[in-house]
């Protein structure tokens, strides 16, 4: 194995050196001496996420416990883009206050650490790899969840996501030690190759769904979010609702599409009716919601429902609608999470009665706000309009109008909720509005580069015509 | 001519607008720019009567192609021919006069012409759109404003007639949503092509008739929420109650006709099979709303109320048309698209100069305002008379060239309905005087404040507009009517083939 | 393996199993964990699988129970009993659990798995650590070294929770 | 053949008269308004003076049939290659004889105006919808096209509007117009859908092509049945309902009397001289259409006509208002001209009655214009309308005495006056028809005379009331109107009609039925005597017969309640019973459906929040019944 | 092996194993007590690997790294999940899962 070979690794090798300097600047600045570490990961990531993007050769690794693709290698790079605008977000909230910048060096390698999970569970070949980087990517992060120790809402996450977490890969275990014992391979391709059809296949395909369903917050598997994303830090729960998220939604098709893609008529048939479940009971609890962290917990639920419709039909159109589609959600819901997080760290506001008169006092964050939720409940010009309109598109064209009558009829009543917020913002008044919040710069950065992602997305046909190109892998 | 244009003055519009520092500064560049994007929409009907005028009997002129989702064949492709070129015209002489009309708006006021803007940079796109795709989004682009427009700078109930034409909107959008994927997917029926968005290339293909049966419902009914088809037309009276002058004006003299666009653009000359094995269904809803908006708006007492059921009336009669399936009657529909979007702006900018001044649009609570305001009276007249279908303004022109091709249906069905749509026009006479006669005629009344002032400068020119327009229409209709028909040629036969 | 080893170990295990989840005092529940591990231990060395065995003392029974422990009686009176679950809850969850476990035995009983391969199970020390090193298809090195860097970040994360909250 | 083309003129200059008057507004002096608008219709008149002779002396007339010439003819707007709505000018011998009695009496009505409206402060407006009617009623008689016809005939109807309200301070002018438009507009409907189903059966909308009984749209109808008529019976029968809303018929007159709240030269114009007639004149332009393909629809005409006549007539006796008796007289008159046109036929004596209806809504325009002239005189004297504030007017107003005596006696029937000459040709028609109808109209001869002579009484005889002051005679603008139709209403009978006006534009000679003329004249005269006896000698008393008559003198007072009839179904069935229900069913059912749906998504909202109870181990449940609820449907149910 | 035992029996334990787990996660009240049913399902998940690893594929040690790995990520969720749980004792002075409420609906 040769240093070259060993460079396909790249994007996880960059991350680990990242995490390295991270604990290098960590360990040998000064308790007091702090303040260089946020720059430091901010310009350090930044480069990670650009050389994510310098072209690649594709190949396996490890005898196929680890393999790239040109689809692989975008799915890293989304996240790498998502992660990036999380770590400059965060800036906000590690200023915040002095426990929490104190922790910033933990925070930042918990954080670059889970994305090397991400990344190696994406590339995995086999089980194994699957399974380690799935728990790298969940457990740290956990911790972080319940990092403000100050607030028992915090612990409270913390607590509810670990033993949700460890109960749902107990059970993606068992569905996959079943899967070893009808086939005897943990690598993904000789699983394909094989002809699963048994009942017991079947079984363990639902363990292993059910697993990473759990991570997608598909209903019924989806009522740790709304607790967790309340209780943790926004940046946190930013980062579990999008980027981990997408990473789970990466994995699940990668698995449906090599492992049980013998099993396509029954995985349809599950992902015809979770999401229909999924965006309804999503939709209906986002209705009623004040807290912003919960509403948009729900909300992420909801949208999660809608990435079945492009899986469903089995397309490589499908395959990279839903990409796309999970690429404008990573922009347009850390741009809402990164105004609620502004807010929040600002005045300690966090309900929807709080934001009555918002556009009076600080336009900008409203209209990122606006912005970023017309771009979940897809209306056009913003960009969510393309990625839920190629998803409908990718279901229509394999028949499911149904289904996509549903879906449609769900994002109208997602958009219900979605204009109560803007409503707040720019239609109610309030005595009290919330003072004009002056933002430090990382905080402006990372919602202009979601607002200028929400908006150009849609527009650059070339993007999606990459992305199209590259999703062959499969 | 170049019709990108048309999208590219709005946006450069906006950008201005963006920059705009003063209230002066903000309503001067709506004003300039929407009436270079008039200036530029007249010039659209001359070169294309010209290049009519040489012989081009292409079906869409100034057609572009600007590939835009290369994998799924969406392109930005525009097009016009004579019916979008003079709903353009309508849109730009709305557009322009709903700018001068809210002149006087204060509270935020660059937001608001940025909004008004973008609805109508929606509309402009709709109408020139020759790819289903470009068209939804158009679409939805028109309609969302509105939710801001209404909310922030409506009256009365606002919130909840925002909310509510809102989702109204978008949920038929949704329901329209499935039809235009269904017409997608089955755009290709051999496989031989790609499939496609672009309606002229659909329209060479023929959908199977089963697929029709389930997509002309959804995509008529999509478009037709928005041309306020019974009974899905409730948006309709709260929402144009609540909004804004400028905001009811291009709603209901612009947005509405979106609907009846699409419903003959995309519903009939898509799915033809369907729409003639199942138009009898829709006519009987718009006959119902025909006559019940005009019913319904017997019994307002509120001006915009009136206003809003006369719309249904009004645009159930557009529907209605559609439906009947013959060239003259479908080009009565359109004129009557251009006839109730002139009429009814230059209403609802009455309404609100009216408004602006007695603070009450109950019509209980005023009277003999012809005295006070002789100059808004009038023109409230007229614009009274055009809504009965006075000859010699545009209301008649349409309405009569429906009638009459409504009428060449042979069979009892289509005539006795048509019949019935005939009848409103009494019912139309009945509640327009009746609102003449309670709030302009009659003795002053004396619970209105006081030192009212007639119409100003901007006032004016917004109604001389709409009144010169609608004159013009009724006065020598020919033209218009003619470039109309001559587009219609295409639709009708699709349709006619299969009958 | 016979199987009167079979079934006295399995027996041991799923009794203690049930009272892991059943007994009211709490360090007792942990310690019936504990003697579940040495019955699954016992497994492991009947199945020839010594190092695997060894791990399992050392890290589960040796490691995590003991974190267990001290976590129990960090946090507990070991005195206190565990207030009874109500019998709603129970049933439920009996209810789920035994239709799941049927579903699940029902299956297995249906299956027919691939006959038994004549080929040997080589568990030596040797192969073990050949293997856990080689970068070859059949090789561990990179699971090895990805769950160093988990070790790593758990640490990392569990010292950010316990630091002392008001370190000023 | 001769160029007609200036007839283009005499409408158009003046709608740019009343475009001008009625932009221009306030900015000039209102006199300079009249007398641009008197000047505009002094032109058309002149033109259209100009134009009759031509036509009738010089050009029209080609081998001894007058022709039907179109002047111009442009399309207007294209249905498709048949149909058309065009515009233009077409002349035959009624349009011609039409154009010469719009133009007359509008130029007398703007004349006499100056007068009577000076100091008004709606001076100018006034004139300029004066304009606006000579303009759509010269439109209306010279259209090519029965769709151009209905357009003007509709502007015609809103320049009445305009001018009923034209006090629109008073409630009752302004509920007048409101109430006059609506009805016609309700009979228009009937005659727009008449024009639909005949341009269907007849693919034209062209006056030459539908009247050309040779023509297809003649040959070829009458193929359709619908509920035992022909189709195009049907059509014409619509047709004829708006005819009778324009022209008052029963039951659609309703509302003329009350159009009297306008001003009385309007009253004089619009309700008594020209635009009432449109009614009576459009079956005549129809009437080749009539006769051939549906008898059945003209028997209609004929005997709505013969009610309406005799129905007002009753109910004039009994009015106290001048212009409403003036009103219900003109009902009946009008009425007389259907009747006449309904029994016609077709041809040159075969079309007597065709001829005399003409004839008679020739004559019947100036004496009743003068009528509501001489009506407006008094009124500008005296401020009432009320007969019974009025007496011995003749001491005061000598002039306006004896024109008014002149027209009672023309409309009468007395010679040598006009009245007489029309109305015996009229009688010798229907006589030769249908003995029933002509013994009504004998006796609504009769009654004509006896009602305008108790008004002629009342008015100008009897003992003087008490006055604000001093009745004066009118101004001399006003005067000179009236002697000149007072002139006009005294010759005109002795023009030899039907030497111009046939219903086959071939011309004929007529003399006098001395079987008929002399009964009539005789009731006539026996009328005027009741009349004396009651109104003038006061020897029977009037109170007396009312009494006696007791619930007929009461309902005819009350125009036997059909007003009330009217109220009750626009009120209470169409108000109450449709708009009502419909604004209501609109609110809550349908709206309540619609938001209902909001209500059902907040309502399963709040109701299945449960789920989420914050409870870990709830949630771990629900995760894992969830997968075994999938476990058991796709192992046991969708799959197996 | 060489007796009756076959790969079913171990399954069928390792399901059991595996669904008391599941119960004592659903029904047990402390915090620590659902962490000891955590453990005894991925203890049943470790019996399969293994038994399948000895009895059908014994060629490769699949299983047995498995095994080993789960046993490592398992030591450090216990880690963490300690932690947390110590980290809310210090607030709650209590880790009874049903206190752990305090967000819902």
């Amino acid at each position: 194995m040769t240093i070259e070979q060993l460079l396909l690794m790249r994007h996880e090798i960059m991350l680990l050196i990242a995490a390295v300097i991270i604990l290098i600047i960590e360990l040998s600045a000064g308790k007091d001496n702090k303040s260089l570490m946020i720059p430091a990961a901010v310009i350090i990531f930044s480069l990670v996420t650009f050389i994510g993007f310098l072209p690649i050769e594709t190949g396996k690794l490890f005898g196929g416990s680890y393999n790239t693709s040109d689809m692989i290698i975008l799915m890293k790079n989304s996240l790498n883009i998502g992660v990036l605008i999380v770590i400059i977000q965060s800036a906000g909230w590690l200023k915040h206050s002095f426990e929490n910048f104190d922790n910033s060096g933990g925070y930042f390698f918990i954080i670059i650490s889970s994305v090397i999970g991400m990344d190696f569970m994406i590339s995995a070949g086999d089980f194994l790899m699957f399974y380690i980087g799935l728990e790298l990517a969940t457990i740290p992060i956990a911790a972080l969840a319940a990092v403000e120790k100050m607030k028992r809402r915090s612990s409270e996450a913390g607590i509810k996501l670990i033993l949700s977490a460890a109960l749902s890969s107990g059970i993606l275990l068992f569905g996959i030690s079943i899967l070893y014992a009808t086939n005897g391979s943990l690598f993904f391709s000789s699983l394909s190759s094989d002809n699963l059809n048994s009942s017991l296949q079947i079984l363990a395909f639902i363990f292993v769904f059910t697993g990473v369903a759990f991570k997608i917050s598909l209903v019924p598997f989806h009522l740790w979010t709304a607790d967790v994303y309340e209780g943790a830090p926004v940046n946190i729960s930013s980062f579990l609702s999008s980027i981990s998220k997408a990473s789970a939604v990466f994995i699940l098709i990668i698995l449906l599409f090599t492992v049980f893609n013998s099993l396509v008529s029954v995985w349809n048939t599950v992902l015809y009716y979770t999401a229909v479940i999924t965006m309804t009971i999503g939709n209906l609890f986002a209705i009623r919601q004040q807290n912003m962290k919960r509403f948009l917990a729900f909300s992420s639920i909801a949208q999660a429902g809608f990435i079945p419709l492009g899986i469903i039909g089995g397309t490589q159109f499908g395959i990279s609608a839903v990409i796309y589609f999970l690429l404008i959600y990573i922009f347009s819901n850390l741009g809402a999470f990164g105004v609620v997080s502004a807010i929040s760290n600002a005045t300690g506001k966090e309900n929807m009665d709080d934001y009555n008169g918002l556009y009076r006092t600080n336009p900008k964050l409203s209209l990122v706000m606006m912005l970023s939720l017309f771009s979940l409940a897809g209306i056009p010009p913003v960009a969510g309009f393309f990625g839920k309109f190629f998803l409908f598109t990718a279901a229509a064209v394999q028949g499911y109008y149904i289904l996509v009558f549903i879906a449609v009829v769900n994002a109208t009543i997602s958009l219900y909720y979605y204009l109560l917020v803007v409503k707040a913002m720019f239609i109610n008044k309030s005595d009290s509005p919330i003072e004009f919040i002056n933002n430090d710069n990382y905080t402006k950065a990372g919602l202009l580069i979601c607002a200028i992602g929400i908006i150009i997305i849609g527009f650059a046909g070339i993007i999606f015509e990459f992305i199209e190109s590259a999703s062959t892998g499969i | 001519m170049d019709l990108i244009l048309l999208i590219l003055v709005p946006v450069l519009t906006l950008a201005a607008l963006m920059t705009a520092g003063t209230k002066a500064q903000a309503r001067m560049i709506a004003a300039a720019g929407t009436g270079v994007q008039l200036v530029l929409s007249v010039y659209l009907v001359i070169v294309y009567l010209m290049e009519r005028g040489s012989g081009n009997i292409e079906q869409m002129l100034f057609t572009e192609k600007y590939v835009w989702f290369n994998t799924l064949n969406i392109y930005f492709s525009t097009g016009v021919d004579g019916i979008s070129v003079s709903l353009i015209l309508l849109t730009a002489i709305v557009t322009f006069t709903g700018v001068l009309a809210s002149w006087d708006v204060d509270y935020l006021y660059k937001e608001f012409f940025i909004s008004l803007i973008v609805l109508s940079t929606g509309v402009f796109g709709f109408f020139i759109s020759l790819d289903l795709f470009t068209m939804f989004l158009f679409y939805e682009l028109a309609v969302i404003p509105m939710y801001l427009l209404i909310g922030i700078w409506g009256s009365g109930k606002k919130e909840y007639s925002a909310m509510k034409l809102t989702l109204m909107l978008m949920g038929a959008s949704a329901v329209l949503l499935v039809g235009l994927l269904g017409i997608y997917s089955y755009s290709s029926p051999t496989g031989a092509t790609a499939l496609t968005f672009n309606i002229i290339e659909i329209a060479n293909v023929d959908i199977p008739v089963e697929a029709q049966r389930y997509f002309f419902p959804m995509v008529f009914i999509g478009f037709g929420v928005l041309g306020a088809l019974f009974p899905f037309h409730t948006w309709s009276p709260d929402g144009h109650s609540s909004a804004p002058t400028a905001v009811s004006m291009l709603h209901a003299g612009v947005l509405m006709k979106m609907g009846g666009y699409g419903c003959l653009r995309v519903a009939m000359y898509l799915l033809p099979e369907a729409a003639n094995e199942m138009a009898w269904i829709f006519i009987i809803l718009t006959s119902i709303s025909i006559v019940y908006g005009a019913f319904g708006a017997i019994v307002q007492t509120d001006l915009k109320y009136i206003n809003a059921y006369s719309s249904v009336s009004h645009c159930g009669l557009v529907l209605f048309a559609i439906l009947m399936i013959n060239e003259i009657v479908m080009n009565g529909a359109v004129l009557q698209m251009i006839s109730h979007g002139l009429m009814t702006a230059l209403f609802f900018a009455l309404i609100g100069m009216i408004y602006s001044r007695t603070h009450t649009r109950d019509i209980r609570e005023m009277t003999g305002i012809m005295k006070l305001m002789p100059f808004l009276s009038v023109c409230y007249m007229i614009a009274g008379f055009a809504s009965l279908g006075l000859p010699g303004l545009s209301g008649f022109v349409a309405e009569m060239t429906i009638f009459v091709g409504a009428f060449q249906n042979t069979d009892i069905f289509h005539r006795s309905v048509t019949i019935l749509a005939a009848s409103s026009i009494v019912i139309t006479a009945v509640y327009i005087l009746r609102v003449v006669a309670k709030i302009l005629l009659g003795p002053a009344g004396d619970n209105l404040p006081s030192g009212i002032k007639d119409a100003v400068w901007n006032e004016k020119v917004v109604t001389i507009i709409l009144i010169v327009a609608i004159a013009g229409m009724g006065l020598v209709p020919l033209w218009l009517s003619d470039m109309i028909l001559n587009s219609l040629g295409p639709i009708t036969e699709k349709l006619a083939l299969i009958k | 393996m016979s199987e009167t080893v079979f079934y006295i170990l399995s027996g041991f295990i799923i009794v203690f199993s049930v009272l892991t989840v059943t007994s009211r005092k709490i360090l007792r529940a942990a310690v019936y964990l504990l003697f579940v591990l040495l019955g699954t231990c016992g497994f492991y060395f009947a199945l020839e699988f010594n190092f695997l065995a060894a791990v399992q003392l050392t890290v589960y029974a040796g490691g995590i129970v003991v974190i267990i422990i001290f976590s129990i009686m960090l946090t507990s009176d070991l005195q206190d009993k565990l207030e009874a679950v109500q019998f709603r809850k129970i049933f439920f969850s009996l209810l789920a659990v035994l239709i799941g476990a049927a579903v699940c035995i029902t299956t297995i009983l249906n299956h027919s798995f691939p006959q038994v391969t004549d080929k040997v199970l080589d568990s030596s020390m040797r192969t073990i650590g050949l293997r856990l090193l080689s970068y070859n298809e059949g090789g561990f090195v990179l699971p090895f070294e990805v769950i160093s860097i988990l070790l790593l970040a758990a640490i990392v994360g569990s010292i950010i929770i316990a630091k002392k909250a008001d370190s000023k | 053949m001769e160029n007609f083309l200036y007839t283009l003129i005499i409408p158009v200059i003046l709608f740019f008269s009343f475009i001008f008057t009625g932009l221009s507004g306030n900015k000039f002096k209102p006199a300079v308004s009249g007398i641009i608008c008197t000047a505009t219709v002094f032109i058309s008149a002149a033109l259209s003076y100009w134009t009759a002779y031509q036509y009738f002396f010089l050009h029209g007339k080609v081998n001894g049939v007058y022709q039907i010439i179109n002047v111009y003819k442009i399309e207007w707007l294209k249905f498709n290659e048949t149909l058309s709505i065009d515009i233009g000018i077409l002349l035959d011998p009624i349009s011609v004889m039409m154009m010469v009695v719009i133009t007359t009496v509008s130029l007398m009505v703007h004349i006499y105006s100056i007068g009577y409206m000076k100091g008004d402060s709606g001076y100018s407006r006034y004139f300029a919808f004066l304009s606006l009617f000579t303009f759509a009623m010269l439109g209306l008689v010279l259209s090519v096209n029965i769709f151009m016809t209905y357009m003007f005939w509709e502007l015609v109807g809103i320049s009445s509007y305009l001018l009923i309200g034209h006090y629109y301070n008073k409630p009752s002018a302004v509920s007048a117009s409101k109430k006059a438009f609506i009805v016609t507009r309700f009979a228009d409907l009937g005659f727009l859908i008449g024009i639909l189903l005949l341009s269907a059966f007849a693919g034209t909308f062209d006056f030459n092509e539908l009247t050309n009984p040779n023509g297809n749209a003649i040959l070829q109808s009458a193929s359709t049945t619908f509920m035992g008529l022909s189709a195009i019976s049907w059509a014409l029968i619509l047709i004829f309902i708006g005819c009778a809303g324009k022209s008052a018929m029963f039951p659609l007159h309703i509302w003329l009397p009350d159009a009297m709240e306008g001003p009385t030269p309007v009253s004089a114009l619009i309700h008594a001289a020209t635009m009432v007639v449109a009614g009576v004149y459009l079956i005549a332009r129809l009437f080749p259409l009539y006769v051939f393909t549906s008898p059945v629809a003209l028997e209609v005409v004929a005997h709505v006509g013969a009610f309406t006549s005799l129905f007002a007539a009753i109910i004039a006796c009994t009015q106290t208002d001048i212009k409403r008796v003036l009103a219900f007289s003109t009902i009946s008159q009008i009425g007389y001209m259907m009747v006449s046109l309904g029994v016609s036929g077709y041809g040159a004596e075969e079309g007597l009655g065709y001829m005399a209806s003409m004839f008679h809504l020739f004559t019947h325009a100036f004496f009743k214009a003068l009528l509501f002239l001489g009506a407006g005189s008094i009124i500008h004297a005296i401020h009432t309308n009320e007969i019974y504030s009025m007496g011995n007017l003749r001491k005061y107003m000598p002039l306006t005495h004896i024109t008014f005596l002149t027209a009672c006696l023309a409309i009468a029937g007395i010679p040598p006056l006009s009245g007489f000459f029309s109305k015996d040709e009229m009688l010798v028609a229907v006589m030769e028809k249908n003995i029933f109808l002509f013994a009504v109209q004998y006796v609504v001869a009769g009654i004509t005379a006896f009602y305008m002579f108790r008004l002629y009484f009342t008015v100008f005889w009897n003992k003087d009331k008490k006055y604000e002051h001093v009745p004066h005679e009118s101004p001399n603008v006003m005067l000179i109107t009236l002697i000149f139709l007072a002139v006009c209403s005294a010759l005109a009978g002795l023009i030899p009609f039907s030497q111009f006006v046939s219903s086959n534009g071939v011309p004929f000679s007529t003399h006098i039925h001395m079987n008929i003329a002399i009964p009539v004249v005789g009731i006539a005269l026996a009328g005027i005597l009741l009349a004396y006896a009651l109104y003038k000698k006061e020897s029977l008393s009037p109170e007396k017969i009312k009494n006696s008559l007791g619930v007929f003198y009461r309902s005819a007072y009350r125009k036997f309640y059909i007003d009330e009839i009217y109220i009750f179904v626009t009120k209470k069935i169409i108000f109450n019973l449709i708009s009502v229900p419909v604004a209501w069913f609109d609110r809550h059912v349908v709206d309540n459906t619609m938001n209902g749906i909001a209500y059902t998504t907040n309502f399963v909202s709040e109701k299945i929040k449960y789920m989420q109870s914050g409870q870990l181990q709830q949630y771990a449940f629900i995760m894992v019944a969830g997968m075994i609820l999938i476990f058991l449907l796709t192992l046991y149910l969708i799959i197996v | 092996m060489e007796s009756g035992v076959g790969i079913q029996h171990f399954m069928i334990l390792s399901t059991l194993m595996f669904f008391i787990g599941v119960y004592g996660f659903l029904t047990r009240k402390n915090l620590i007590t659902i962490l000891l049913s955590v453990e005894l399902i991925l203890n049943s998940v470790n019996i399969n690997f293994v038994a399948f690893n000895k009895f059908l594929y014994p060629e490769n040690l699949g299983g047995h790294f498995f095994a080993m790995f789960v046993i490592a990520v398992a030591a450090t969720e216990v880690s963490v999940a300690i932690a947390i749980i110590i980290s809310l004792y210090r607030k709650l002075k209590m880790i009874d899962v049903e206190n752990v409420n305090e967000m819902k609906y």
